[in-house]
């Protein structure tokens, strides 16, 4: 199975987990991006997530069809989070399950990557001294 | 044709809309798309060449449109 | 904080996650390891994992210090199980969380495969077909 | 001097033990305990050159011991 979506709710990576597990599989990998406190050295309070929703679901879905064609991943998950974040709450959550190590470690790699390269989501920053920010991608926000 | 038009995050703030129809010609590209746009008030701070998806996958500004079509100017992604 | 353990009940990877949490991080990153079904054709029933405990333990801390240094990780934490593993339990979790993505997606790689090359812990597989078999690492277990 | 030796896993199941006191004399190396330990029924299916570790980090073949120590002879380890 692969899924990937976008969620207006918490992630439940415990969940996302269960679902990618499979007997044959030997190594489940991981990645969850989380609000950070500062960005560029400036205190952020939360962060306001939005996303072409429709296009976001099928890009990264494609997404995950290119890690099954480069790495045999068969089972393999994304959510990406919209709507108003705190500090410390996951934003994306990527797991994949592979018979090997390396496959699951590559793919969920690749997927992180192309997914912030290529799904139309954006985040709007808000700091401490009441001020928002568009944040745009190479901007320190790796 | 008629187009629909989807503006988000920076790019609705400066153009303070997310949607927009457009009546074009038939055989209209995203450059004719971009052309309009920018007539728009706010339009003078879009980027000159802003990526564009046609019925939600990532187009070129050649790209001919057909009635209906769902074209998005995407700002800059962020997601992760 | 850094913390390595050999355990002997089941991993609770999501606890883990939440230790390495820290409002500073914007990144985490997972590996489990999970009983397989086949091991190189053989069907498996199960894994006995055993370990000289408390090197292993040093090992993997020493380990988690090397990463510290390579990569910059202030939070990360490793279980390694022992005993007897049904298929699709896990017998190892490394997490590992960072300021940005880089880190913790090769930490958590040097982690698992210097654990795997170092720590002193063994597996003896048992087949459908009754049969038992030390593994050797290299053999097909990657 | 007395040093704990420690066999685990496939050793131990060749050696049929777990554990082993020997008595070596003072100056005593790691290849002194292996050669103790190669006297042990089952020692003929040891590899010529098992890892060891004393006193819980791994060592070499020329490394000194000392009253007391720990020397654990690590089959090729499996973990993950």
């Amino acid at each position: 199975m692969i899924r990937a979506a976008v969620v207006a709710h918490p992630i439940d990576f415990a969940a996302m987990v269960s679902e990618v597990a499979h007997e044959g599989n030997g190594a489940t990998s991981m990645f969850l991006g989380t609000v950070r406190s500062d960005h560029d050295g400036k205190d952020v309070t939360g962060i306001e997530y939005s996303a072409y929703e429709e296009m976001a679901t099928s890009e990264m879905t494609a997404i995950l069809g290119e890690a099954r064609a480069r790495f045999g991943v068969e089972h393999a998950a994304i959510e990406h989070r919209v709507g108003s974040l705190d500090v410390g709450d996951i934003s994306i959550a990527v797991v994949a399950a592979t018979p090997h190590r390396d496959a699951c470690l590559n793919a969920v790699r690749f997927i992180v990557e192309a997914t912030k390269a290529r799904a139309p989501i954006w985040k709007l920053e808000h700091y401490v001294d009441g001020s928002r920010e568009w944040v745009n991608a190479g901007s320190g926000n790796r | 044709m008629t187009v629909t038009v989807l503006l988000f995050a920076s790019y609705a703030d400066l153009l303070g809309r997310t949607t927009l129809g457009l009546d074009l010609p038939a055989g209209a590209t995203v450059e004719h798309v971009l052309s309009e746009v920018r007539l728009l008030p706010g339009a003078s701070l879009l980027p000159p060449s802003p990526l564009v998806a046609v019925n939600r996958s990532y187009a070129l500004r050649t790209t001919m449109l057909s009635e209906g079509d769902e074209v998005a100017l995407i700002p800059p992604v962020a997601g992760g």
